[in-house]
């Protein structure tokens, strides 16, 4: 013989907890995903970046080059940010020129010296800055703008990489404030029940089995609802996406496809947001439970 | 069975609803409670329940001090007493059948087992029909009769009924009155709280009487 | 005489719906200034950039460099995504390489030429490619890498303002979908209210204006609170986040206080989100009691 | 004033509770209904309150025909006449005072308007002390009693009663069931659904009793 739930499924105030559950944990899973997506980005972004930048140092009529370079290496070794500072050579020059005059008679010519200038990735130092103080110490050198340009989409990326973060931390605060708000109108809705089950004489631990059963099943329903929607959404963006960036699109599809050391991360990551807030949930309703049934 | 000693009991900072009430209810008695309505008859009732702890005074049920029993212990204190409460307290959600087999479900029985008693329960209050209906759909004296079905199924060493006839007509108040006696004849210690002067013409049982916060007993 | 609310103003599920209107306001005010803020950095980033990469074409002894330009060009202005090709004569050329060399004989040495092309900035050529075609068609023309560095800047801008748009859409929907479901739930639970005030003679007009009463202040209430806790937000960003992300935190600050045509467009934006989501929540309501009433 | 033809009812697919019920209910009279419990009394004043539709039949009331009666009609009716359910239907975030004024309050009135009259109607019933409680902490009888001041507030042409005594003591019985008479005499047609013998001892009035779904009068 069938036997009903004793705490009903079709309160209101349940189907409001099926929808907090599947719509923070579509948002949370977005920004688990876009967290991912962001860091794998960046990451692959600076491997393929060298973390150098170079110093040019011309050689003029009236210029000593040896004492240039000492110059600017001893300013350069002194600004924060910067890990190592080599002289790259004559040969080095003669490859910058190259493209532009040929290799044919180079060697009449004042070729520049390079310097390489090994940066920290993590804390660059301010490019501007430096090539205003290098400009006034040794007039003949200049920084290479082309790597400045590399360092600062480095920059811009680990900005993302932390705005992505962010959001994500803000999502999951609200999430569990909504999660915890929504569990404790069940179980405020369900308080009648509770005191006629007690009077009939329902152990505590009959009580909590029966609402920890509806909360798991809300919870994992809710919560893994609102996951398939964030798939189908990365889904979605991997291919209809296309058109719109092809980057995010490719990223998206990424995501679950393109093998890498860490290919269980994602789905680790996703499958935690819906358990996470199931448990937020339960934890939430038990507290208030027992509250409830201590007076 | 349930003794009250000097028990008093007022709500928040109101006025005492009773005063100093005192009196013992022996094991297969059979008892009325009357009292104008706001007496505290009500009130009365579930002190002896453990829903109210007494301001003052002391209650012995089952020869346990029911003021200082532990909190895991009110359960399996509940399940030996039936209870009939003056709003029935029904789960809207749950058919006539499942309310009258809770009490029976919360303490761990398996269906097979009062699958049959349940029924028969509702069949002799008339309830057969409505088995299946839920509570908000059932007229007020079937309500009363599924709460009342509720209250006798685990066949409790106490019932305590709250007004239990105010809803049914006077033959059915007639039968439930046999109910009743029927349990007590098997050994339930019952105390029926009614303003149905009728009732206490067709049962010989001692009427306790409720006045301004004070216990009379009458014959 | 004071005269209680007819729909009580302490149910559980209203405050829920107070939660709801809260978070997800706060979430979607966050989406907006995120958008605003976005928006304006690409449009700053993008005004700062010059529309035009360069191509360089080496002189040597056995080429002709008038019938290389002409190649180039033809082969720059078939390419989809140029807007315009120029040639910007010997002296760009001779300011190329003055950086390196000095001014002083450069007359002597064999300039490169320099082409200016102009790109579409919505839909850029593939880079790669062109170079490659380039280089294949025309062996001394090589595409300024430098150029191309800044373009690919910009769409990755283009692509983080899409992202952002994206983000603040399906925050929205999820915003949509939570505050019709708090809100039918608190509607739901004020059903036996509604039945009774029909009973005692209550026009249908009466029982909604006591329930839009009721939407509004909870709907105006929890709507502010999010803005309110959006704004810190961005408040806290503009001034703690500093150390994390100076860029960041400067656009936060920049989205109040610094002065720009469209000042008023961020006030505007975050005050329509709370207004817009009371809204919601009454439309809901009121069809919800409409439905509830004609039975 | 109240007038059936041929009616009948039944709830969803289920059989019919009520089958051609045919009755007239004058202005100015005064009029009992019985049955046993289940028979069908809650549902016939549930017609009559508009409150339900009948399944076939007509049904006029202030002669109009309330089975046609346009939805924007319908407040204006049931302004006009006073209702106890039976299962009281009181708000629980509402004190006693304003369930009581909530008729007069839902029709525009201004408390300055009612105040007086609400507290003399409170204390008739016996409720002044209790004019700021809420329901919930009101015993049985006092929410009765507060329904019952709510249904006559009004002062309606129709009053509507389920059961209206079934929960105060035969003392209190008698002097509601004088203000149901006072109110008859000053105007008010009244139709009184109830179980207690006694009442109808009480009052020398027409009753109209259920059974199988059918009315038969007895005087
Ligand atoms: N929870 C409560 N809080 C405050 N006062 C209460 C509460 N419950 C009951 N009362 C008051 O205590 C008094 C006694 O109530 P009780 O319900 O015991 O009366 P009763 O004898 O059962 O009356 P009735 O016959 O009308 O049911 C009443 O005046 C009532 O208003
Ligand atoms: N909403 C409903 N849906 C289905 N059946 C209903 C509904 N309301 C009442 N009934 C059934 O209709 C029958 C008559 O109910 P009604 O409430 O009119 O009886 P009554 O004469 O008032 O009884 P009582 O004296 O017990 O209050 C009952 O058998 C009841 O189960
Ligand atoms: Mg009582
Ligand atoms: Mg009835």
């Amino acid at each position: 013989m069938h036997r009903p739930d004793i705490i009903p499924s079709k309160a209101a105030s349940l189907r409001t907890l099926t929808a907090t559950m599947a719509v923070m944990c579509y948002l949370a899973c977005l920004a688990v995903g876009a967290l991912i997506l962001i860091d794998r980005a960046v990451d692959a972004w600076a491997s393929g970046l060298s973390q150098e930048v170079t110093v040019q140092i011309r050689v003029t009529s009236d210029s000593d080059l040896q004492a240039d370079i000492n110059k600017a290496t001893e300013l350069l070794e002194a600004t924060s940010g910067v890990v190592a500072v080599a002289d790259l050579g004559e040969e080095a020059g003669k490859a910058l020129l190259e493209p532009w005059l040929g290799s044919d008679g180079l060697d009449a010519l004042p070729i520049p010296r390079l310097l390489g200038v090994k940066i920290d990735e993590t804390s660059p130092p301010d490019f501007d800055a430096l090539a205003a103080a290098l400009q006034e110490a040794v007039p003949t050198a200049s920084l290479d703008t082309h790597r400045r340009w590399e360092a600062e989409l480095t920059r811009m990326a680990g900005s993302l990489s932390i705005l992505s973060a962010l959001v994500l931390l803000l999502i999951g605060i609200s999430a569990v404030a909504m999660v915890i708000s929504a569990s404790r109108a069940v179980l405020e809705g369900n308080r009648p029940i509770v005191d006629v089950l007690k009077l009939v004489g329902a152990e505590d631990r009959f009580i909590s089995r029966q609402m920890d059963r509806r909360f798991l099943s809300t919870g994992l329903w809710g919560g893994f609802l609102g996951l398939a929607l964030a798939i189908a959404t990365f889904l979605a963006l991997g291919y209809a996406g296309w058109a719109a960036s092809p980057g995010l699109a490719a990223a998206s599809r990424g995501l679950f496809y393109v093998p890498t050391a860490d290919t269980w991360l994602p789905y680790v990551a996703l499958l935690a947001v819906p358990v996470a807030a199931t448990i937020l949930s339960l934890v939430t309703s038990r507290l208030a439970l027992t509250r409830m049934l201590q007076r | 069975m349930l003794r009250l000693e000097r028990v008093g009991l007022s709500y928040g900072r109101g006025a005492e609803v009773l005063k100093d009430v005192d009196f013992e209810l022996q094991r297969g008695s059979f008892c009325f409670l009357t009292g104008a309505s706001g007496a505290g008859k009500s009130s009365l009732l579930k002190l002896a329940f453990m829903a109210l702890h007494p301001s003052r005074g002391r209650i012995k049920l089952f020869d346990q001090d029911i003021t200082r029993v532990s909190r895991r212990q009110l359960p399996f204190l509940r399940r030996r007493i039936g209870v009939v409460f003056q709003d029935f307290r029904l789960l809207d959600h749950l058919t006539t059948f499942e309310n009258v087999a809770l009490p029976l479900r919360v303490a761990g029985k398996l269906p097979r087992n009062y699958e049959r008693d349940v029924r028969d329960l509702l069949d002799w209050v008339g309830l057969a029909k409505q088995a299946d209906s839920y509570p908000p759909v059932l007229s007020g004296g079937e309500q009363q009769r599924a709460a009342i079905a509720r209250a006798v199924i685990s066949k409790p060493e106490l019932l305590l009924a709250d007004e239990p006839t105010g809803n049914v007509d006077p033959i059915l108040a007639r039968r439930l009155i046999r109910l009743f006696a029927e349990l007590n004849k098997l050994g339930t210690t019952v105390l029926l709280a009614t303003h149905d002067m009728n009732l206490l013409k067709h049962v010989r049982a001692p009427v306790l009487h409720l006045e301004n916060g004070a216990l009379q007993q009458r014959h």
